[in-house]
């Protein structure tokens, strides 16, 4: 017997109660505070997953997020979540967890007969290949790829149980990043000093470092309770900070306890979004792995992960495990692990001879030194390792159970990374140290180098009173209880790569070997960027956080060039993979978009409106929720015949005051309304100043120095912060103020013939035709409420708008309703206000579609002659006034009973093939036989009266239509003004 | 991600503006012609250096504000507004 | 294949650059600036097609990192204006057409591209472009709900706030393997005999009178009868050297890619309820994107607003995504047009060529790009499905503007 | 129209308690060079102008500048319409008067979680030593336009009415969990603050 067992009580599960757990449908028992990876060590599970190419077995190898192989799927109650690191899993009861990329079985993989044919199957194999014949790529090939490529497999029911999800924005002056020696230091100094500090720590508890040192207990302790009293410091465990942004702004993913989560009605995580005037980078150290060949092999283990497992869950990584390093700090965990009565099988370790070498000695535990590890025995399991001298000949076979490795340790420096660190390279501790300008932030402890807990807690201290110096704070002294001091360290050797037979890993993730670099190198892929992309080589789930290093090593000495002069991979977002639900926040779903409802929305309801989102607004479609055309015509026709009332209070409405308020009005449309006179509203467009048209709309004046304008409901917003921009520059010398003031007037149309009879009630105000004109405007009282009263007609019947307050929306409508119940007013919706201006040939935004000049839609009258307006230079250029430009026409199908189609494309029957124009908005008419619509057309008003095909070939339609002007309804405006 | 110091409403998302360009693009005087206003509409310095923009604080005060800031790292060197409202007091 | 057989029992030994490592001459025929897509393919146009062997490729680092090695993969033929869509169709079959041409498996993937729609306004305007493609002979076909939840069984059409009222599908749309592409034309060109030169920044235009003569590295002056321009993002900045403004702002466009996961998306998918698209790699990645930042910048990264938006557009769209983990953010710097089309074309100073203007489109262009840049290189004229790219469009108004926004790159 | 008026609701159970506030409002924008002549009208009034970022309180109105040059009066509601007829005429030449009462809809939050529920959509530092109160801002919150203010007992939320249900439905499930409690109508009489902080 042998491999990992709990052997003890540890820091996080001494004394809990045990929980059931499911690996490959094993039952399997583990403690309260283990994580899966833990557990199954504790059961003595050590193969835990397959590799992404050749599905060779893989185990646990870290123990933390940083881990590359042992992803699990979780099959929770919506589904099966993918890639989860076992490492950082916390194990709750009932957890049901298993092993990714293999088929049938973990142990029995069919695909792992990619291993068997790996030499065929070197890095970039697919370039090469799969080219022939011509059709296979796609639909014998990339179908194989895909499906053996992927790691774990999501599946999730579609039913909107829609998990919470929330995102918090943060404040502080700091933020410390990392809770080990130096972050603990650090906040302490800074919370002292009054600041307001978030100390954000990914791991379930503060202490780093220190938590794997017993020494440190007391400190550690003392460092927490004085945190807990500084009312300036909020301490966030299990928040990991995952991408840095520039301007102080920083993303973090903090994972909530079960307890939090069950109070939070089941929130898993929360986003946190933290702005800060500074930041202290303390996110300490990671190790590295060494590649020689097995070292994938379960059972090989970073020794620090094995120190964790001892120290946190009492579980030891195995029973006669041995250890393979380059470095001083990498014995501790053989250490603890003996003095937990864990015999140990060796150390092999590269340097001659070194301080801790000596104690493993005298603790009775063999060191061979000046060695290396040439080759692992076992396949699903560690049995025994070959070692070597320096020069690669055997030395002798020793039989282990398990291997601790490690390469050394280097900065944990993704954050400083994102935020433009620099790397200088460190011969001595053989690693890139990340150096960052004082504007982007600061570094401290093993994150910038330093070595040892207690210079790492005296470099973040250092750090935080040059943080406190910069934000004016002069760092009050602190008394804390004394650092245990560092233990002498004898040098580190460098050590990338053990060369010998058999694959060596840089990305045990990717499966990604020292031979695949150096074939990158060989076919000119040399820069470490080509390199990556090329192998895969650090593009995994882990990004190549502990072997990534080790590659540029390794390409480094392939190219045969320094490593400064390789580098390092580049850093970017997320320093852990967040989850799509966790980044979206709630604002998704129902919820991804506000609704803008009208003040009118309960009653359009009631009335069994159809609603449509328009932008954010949800209007009423057709008062009806049958589908089909009947209702929308009865509407239209309501109003053709009778009358009929809609709610337009959608529409952009801007206040317009000022001396300069005509002035202003006169540069930003392209007509006139300085002439206007009070009491009158005239139709206007806008133009771009590249000259095409941005909007219309009819403006009012109320009095000489003040107007509303109305926009369309689709460009209100646009049109509102193009006035604003050109008032605040273009236009800064004029007096003008401009209000946006479309919630608060409601407005409705009444339209339809017996629209005057309707209106005439409800105001004082003489509205007959002589006194109150087409294009007329009062402000009036409008059913015992100030209002404004329009006369304006976008139906092409006589029509009036009122516009009351928003608040008063429904006394209002009631009333009209009420005036216009012996004519059976119906209220109609946004179908029919579309057939009815369809007929009249108005546009909408479907014209309007920015492509579009007034020429081309018939309004060039409007356009003054007169002074500058904004367009009025660039609408004259050849380009936009060409005689072949798509102008706007009416559209009727020669046969009564076809229908139009919006999108069809306008063609002559000579050449079927060449579009001329297209059908913008079609409805069934009111007025006349059969469809009708409007179209933009070729030299389209040259060509009234011919005969074109509108072809809709995705639909397989034709249909033979007749071009008419596009003034179709009532050309005269007899109705409108009658 | 930007965070623009705004004269009155102090530092706030870019997410709270709406960028308008260029801001050393005067509009052209009326009878300048179409060269002048192609120029002014189309042509873009484009600096990968510093660069003054229009920023409209469409999310707090509404001002429009000219802001310096350099477009490779991002620093603001400045930001005020473009056109004073007279008389306003400065609030944060 | 055989060769990667006998390779395979070599121990991989007998592999060679792909591309060879040039050093430059005093001078070329053709210089082109930029070892992006562009730049690469054109000068394999100009070598394979026009048999103009005098070129070479200033790239200032490693090919193939710009853009094309930063984008989301999508290639498509579905535009507006006739004049694009023939374009883009060109360049669809060159994709097709491009790993024999090239013997490098660029993994070209014609999967299609899905276009969803939420509103009639878009419906009808995604009909009239399926209808104009179709008169032009491109392949568009509009399908329905039902027919979508059999492409995308993980869509929630309905999701509560914009639902889905149906799609146009190109099946010839797809994705391919971005830095294939480059690594295919370096090598495909540096065969054919072009210099592709690495590590050498062009710093600056020499100007004689009203023609070009050459560009200043910093290893020395480097004449050439010919430049062009394949810079991207940084087209006005090189411009600029030649006292040349641009109708070009450089924006960011950013990108993102989940953790790999076994087959869940069959096609490329574009939301229509905000900005968002997404495919699922070979390698099991989602990869996808959103809208530009929308101001002046060449900072190449991402931003968190970006990121929190375009996870919520995917979670309203595809739900089950939810605990799928999202792995790395990045983003490119583009050169985005006043009107949202590319420009090939001459400049004012003569021998010197513009290709840029690519906005966020330029990737699947890459084929036709380079084919047509060549062509006016070789010819002194514009190729016929490139002519209406030309720079005098924008003063002359027949700006190509498929989205109606106007010189405004900030909402392009 | 006018609401049962109400004390403030004491530091109870809920840990957000969310009231309308009935009131007018209108918004007062002085022409080129005249805020003078604005500040001089108010003061007669009684009011006194706050500066951008703040806002002013008397015993019958709250007074709040987000916009420079740019004031919201907010009033006890009175029949449609009176609020501006008690304004327009006198700002005429001087100041746009504008009626914003149906445009704006008004809430006051209180309880003690009132920061923690708002920093979940509103990206503003509302730190009380950085928001104190007395402040005032706009700004955005669950994607629609808010005007802040921190009150001497609560926080003034002005939103456009056509997004106000969209903000009373977000500000409710946010705050579920830290116990949530609608409250009947609350008078701008009632914020005066009579309660210090
Ligand atoms: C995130 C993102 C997603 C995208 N998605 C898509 C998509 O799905 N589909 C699509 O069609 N398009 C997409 N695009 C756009 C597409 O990637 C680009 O339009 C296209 O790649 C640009 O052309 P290029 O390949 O020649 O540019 P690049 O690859 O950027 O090449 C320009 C080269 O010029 C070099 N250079 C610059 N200055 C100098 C100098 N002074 N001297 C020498 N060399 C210089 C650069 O280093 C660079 O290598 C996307 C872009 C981005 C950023
Ligand atoms: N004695 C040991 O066993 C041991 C172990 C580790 C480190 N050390 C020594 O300690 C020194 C380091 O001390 P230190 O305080 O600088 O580092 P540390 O390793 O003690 O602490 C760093 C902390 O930062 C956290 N962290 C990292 N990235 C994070 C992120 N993105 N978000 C949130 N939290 C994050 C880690 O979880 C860890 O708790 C090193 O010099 C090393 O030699 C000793
Ligand atoms: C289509 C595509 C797929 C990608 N897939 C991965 C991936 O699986 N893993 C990864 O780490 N990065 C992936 N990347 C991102 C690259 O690592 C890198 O971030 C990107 O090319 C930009 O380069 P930069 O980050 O060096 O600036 C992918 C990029 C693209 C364009
Ligand atoms: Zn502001």
């Amino acid at each position: 017997m042998g491999g990992p067992a709990r052997i003890g009580p540890g820091m996080l599960t001494a004394g809990s109660r045990p929980l059931h757990f499911r690996f490959d449908g094993r039952e399997l028992q583990g403690l309260a505070g283990d994580t899966l990876a833990s557990a199954l060590l504790a059961n003595g599970v050590l193969q835990v997953g397959r590799s992404f190419k050749y599905h060779r077995p893989r185990g646990i190898v870290t123990a933390g997020p940083e881990e590359p192989c042992a992803l699990v799927d979780v099959i929770g109650l919506h589904g099966r979540e993918p890639n989860v690191p076992a490492s950082t899993l916390p194990l709750s009861e009932g957890l049901t967890a298993e092993s990714q990329n293999r088929w049938p079985s973990l142990r029995l993989d069919v695909r792992s007969l990619a291993d068997r044919l790996a030499r065929f199957l070197p890095a970039g194999f697919y370039y090469k290949t799969f080219m022939s014949p011509g059709w296979a790529w796609e639909r014998l090939y990339e179908p194989l790829i895909r499906r053996a490529a992927g790691l774990g497999r999501l599946s999730a029911d579609l039913e909107p149980h829609a998990d919470p999800a929330e995102t918090v924005h943060d404040h502080a002056d700091v933020l410390v990043v990392g809770a080990g020696a130096a972050g603990l230091a650090a906040a302490c100094r800074l919370g002292g000093a009054g600041l307001r500090v978030i100390l954000a720590e990914q791991d379930v508890l503060c202490g780093g470092g220190t938590l794997l040192d017993e020494r440190w207990t007391q400190w550690r302790n003392a460092l927490r309770a004085r945190l807990e009293q500084l009312p300036t410091v909020r301490c966030l465990t299990r928040t990991a900070v995952l991408g840095a942004y520039g301007h102080g702004v920083f993303g973090a993913l903090e994972t909530l306890s079960a307890d939090e989560s069950a109070r939070f009605g089941g929130l898993r995580e929360r986003f946190r979004v933290m702005r800060v005037r500074r930041v202290l980078l303390a996110t300490g150290v990671l190790e590295r792995l060494i590649a020689f060949p097995g070292n994938d092999v379960p059972g090989v283990m970073l020794a620090g992960a094995a120190l964790r497992y001892l120290r946190r869950y009492g579980v030891a990584a195995g029973r006669r495990p041995a250890l393979f390093a380059n470095n001083d700090e990498a014995y501790e965990a053989l250490f603890a692990l003996a003095a937990a009565g864990v015999h140990c099988a060796g150390v092999i370790d590269p340097r001659p001879d070194s301080r801790p070498a000596a104690r493993a000695r005298a603790l009775g535990i063999p060191v061979h030194g000046a060695a290396l590890v040439g080759a692992v025995d076992g396949r699903h399991q560690v049995r025994a390792v070959t070692i070597t001298e320096l020069d690669g000949r055997p030395r002798f076979v020793l039989e282990a159970d398990g291997l601790l490795i490690s390469g050394g340790q280097l900065p944990a420096s993704a954050l400083a990374g994102q935020l433009g660190a620099t790397l200088e390279w460190h011969e001595g501790q053989a690693a890139f140290i990340p150096q960052l300008a004082a504007a982007s932030g600061h570094i401290a402890g093993g994150a910038r180098g330093v070595c040892g807990l207690a210079a790492a807690a005296a470099d973040g201290d250092a750090a935080a009173c040059a943080v406190a110096a910069e934000l004016g704070r002069s760092a009050a002294a602190l008394d804390l209880p004394p650092v245990p001091a560092d233990p002498e360290a004898t040098a580190l050797r460098p050590l990338w790569e053990v060369r010998g037979r058999g694959k060596a890993f840089v990305d045990l993730q990717n499966d990604v070997t020292t031979d695949d670099i150096r074939l990158a190198v060989r076919e000119g892929y040399e820069h470490l960027e080509h390199m990556k992309r090329y192998t895969t080589f650090g593009m995994a789930t882990d990004q190549g956080r502990i072997g990534g290093l080790v590659g540029c090593a390794v390409l480094a000495e392939a190219r045969g060039v320094p490593l400064s002069e390789v580098g390092a991979l580049r850093e970017r977002p997320f320093t852990q993979p967040v989850p799509f639900a966790a980044l979206a926040g709630a604002e998704v779903r129902g919820h991804f978009r506000p609704r803008r409802r009208l003040a009118l929305h309960a009653w359009h309801e009631s009335a069994g409106a159809t609603f449509v989102s328009a932008g954010l607004w949800l209007r009423p479609l057709v008062y009806s929720r049958e589908p089909g055309w009947a209702p929308v015509l009865a509407e239209a026709r309501a109003v053709r015949e009778r009358v009929g009332i809609t709610d337009v209070s959608t529409l952009g409405k801007i206040d317009v005051q000022g001396p300069d308020a005509a002035r202003f009005l006169d540069l930003m449309y392209a007509n006139t309304f300085s002439t206007v006179a009070v009491g009158r509203a005239r139709y206007g467009i806008m133009l771009r100043e590249d000259g095409l048209l941005l909007d219309d709309g009819t403006t009012s004046r109320l009095a000489a120095g003040h107007f509303i304008i109305t926009t369309t409901t689709a460009n209100s917003a646009a049109v509102l912060e193009h006035l604003e921009f050109h008032l605040q520059s273009t236009c800064a010398a004029l007096d003008v103020v401009l209000t946006d003031i479309a919630d608060q007037w409601a407005q409705f149309a009444v339209a339809g013939p017996r629209a005057r009879e309707v209106v005439a009630p409800l105001t004082a105000l003489d509205i007959s035709k002589e006194a109150f004109p087409f294009m007329a405007v009062a402000e009036t009282t409008l059913a015992g409420v100030p209002g404004r009263l329009f006369r304006i007609s976008f139906s092409g019947e006589l029509a009036y708008e009122l516009a009351v307050p928003a608040t008063e929306a429904l006394a209002v409508w009631s009333a009209l309703l009420e005036s216009g119940a012996r004519f059976d007013i119906r209220p109609y919706g946004l179908d029919a206000l579309n057939t009815l201006r369809i007929e009249k040939g108005h546009i909408t935004t479907a014209e309007l579609n920015g492509n579009t000049t007034a020429e081309d839609l018939g309004l060039q009258r409007l356009l003054k002659k007169q002074g500058d307006f904004i367009g009025r230079t660039l609408a004259q250029r050849a380009g936009l006034n060409a005689g072949e430009r798509l102008q706007l026409v009416g559209v009727r199908p020669a046969a009564r009973s076809a229908r139009l189609r919006n999108g069809s494309q306008l063609v002559s029957p000579a050449a079927p093939g060449m579009s001329l124009g297209y059908l913008t908005s079609a409805t069934p008419s009111i007025e006349f036989d059969g469809w009708v619509g409007l179209a933009l057309l070729s030299a389209g008003r040259q060509r009234i009266g011919e005969r074109l095909l509108a072809r809709s070939p995705v639909h397989a339609e034709e249909v033979e239509v007749q071009i008419l002007s596009a003034h179709m309804l009532d050309p005269e405006n007899t109705r409108v003004r009658s | 991600m930007l965070r623009i110091p705004c004269p009155w409403c102090g530092l706030r998302d870019e997410s709270e503006f709406r960028y308008r360009g260029d801001a050393g693009r005067p509009r052209p005087a009326a009878e300048a012609g179409l060269d002048a206003f192609n120029t002014h509409v189309y042509e873009r310095d484009n600096p990968r250096d510093w660069h003054t923009e229009w920023w409209l604080h469409i999310a707090g005060c509404r001002r429009l504000l000219r802001v310096v800031r350099h477009t490779l790292t991002h620093e603001i060197r400045s930001v005020e507004a473009a056109s004073q409202p007279q008389g306003a007091e400065r609030g944060r | 294949m055989w060769r990667l057989l006998r390779e395979g029992l070599r121990g991989q030994q007998g592999w060679t650059r792909a591309w060879s490592k040039a050093t430059p001459r005093p001078r070329y025929r053709v210089l082109i600036v930029g070892g992006g897509g562009h730049g690469l393919s054109t000068a394999f146009h100009l070598a394979s097609e026009h048999g103009i062997r005098d070129v070479a490729v200033l790239e200032r680092g490693p090919i193939g990192l710009g853009n094309v090695g930063r984008n989301t993969t999508i290639i498509r033929s579905n535009y507006f204006h006739p004049d694009n869509i023939r374009f883009y169709e060109l360049s669809l079959t060159l994709w097709e057409r491009l790993e024999r041409r090239l013997n490098f498996n660029a993994m070209v993937s014609q999967r299609g591209t899905l276009n969803l729609f939420h509103t009639e306004a878009q419906r009808d305007l995604f009909t009239r472009r399926a209808n104009q493609m179709r008169l032009l002979g491109v392949d568009a076909e509009a399908v329905d709900t039902s027919g979508i939840r059999r492409l995308v069984p993980l869509a929630d059409l309905d999701n509560g706030r914009y639902p889905v009222l149906g799609g146009f599908l190109q099946r010839r749309g797809g994705t391919v393997r971005h830095d294939a592409v480059a690594w295919g034309y370096a090598r495909a060109a540096s065969a054919a005999g072009v210099d592709i030169i690495e590590h050498c920044e062009v710093t600056g235009l020499r100007i004689s009178g009203s023609r070009v003569s050459g560009v200043e590295t910093p290893g020395g002056f480097i004449a050439a009868d010919t430049v062009c321009l394949a810079v991207a993002g940084h087209s006005s900045h090189l411009a600029a050297m030649a006292g040349l403004k641009l109708p070009i702002e450089s924006h960011v466009l950013q990108a993102f890619v989940s953790e790999p996961v076994k087959p869940l998306l069959d096609v490329v998918l574009t939301y229509g309820a905000g900005h968002f698209y997404i495919s699922q790699s070979d390698k099991g990645g989602l990869v996808f994107g959103g809208a530009i930042d929308g101001y002046n910048t060449y900072a190449q990264r991402g931003t968190l607003p970006m990121a929190e938006e375009v996870a919520a557009a995917a979670m309203t769209l595809l739900p089950p995504l939810a605990r799928l983990k999202v792995l790395r953010q990045w983003g490119g710097v583009m050169d985005m047009s006043m009107d949202g089309s590319p420009i090939i074309s001459k400049t004012p100073i003569e021998g010197l060529v513009l290709n840029g203007g690519w906005c966020y489109g330029g990737f699947k262009a890459i084929p036709a790009g380079g084919l047509t840049t060549a062509h006016l290189i070789a010819h002194g004229a514009p190729h016929p499905a490139a002519a209406h790219l030309d720079l005098g469009r924008f003063a002359a108004g027949r700006t190509v503007d498929e989205r109606g926004v106007g010189p405004s790159p900030y909402l392009h | 129209m006018s609401a049962p008026e109400r004390e403030l609701p004491g530091e109870a159970a809920a840990g957000t308690r969310c009231a309308p506030v009935g009131t007018d409002i209108i918004e007062l924008t002085p022409f080129r060079e005249r805020t003078h002549v604005l500040k001089a009208l108010a003061a007669r009034r009684g009011l006194a102008l706050p500066a951008t970022g703040w806002l002013a309180i008397t015993r019958e109105t709250l007074l709040l500048c987000v916009r420079p040059e740019r004031w919201l009066l907010l009033t006890a509601p009175a029949p449609p319409g009176a609020a501006l007829a008690a304004w327009r005429p006198a700002c005429a030449g001087c100041a746009a008067a504008i009626e914003l009462t149906a445009g704006l809809t008004a809430l006051h939050l209180a309880g003690p979680a009132v920061r923690e529920v708002l920093a979940r959509g509103c990206r503003l530092d509302l730190h009380p030593e950085v928001f104190v109160p007395g402040s005032a801002a706009a700004t955005t919150m669950a994607q629609v336009s808010v005007t802040l203010g921190a009150l001497p007992g609560g926080w003034l939320l002005l939103t456009p009415s056509s997004t106000a249900q969209h903000l009373r439905e977000w500000l409710a499930a946010t705050a579920r969990p830290f116990g949530f409690a609608p409250d009947a109508m609350l008078s701008v009489s009632s914020l005066s603050g009579e309660r210090a902080p």
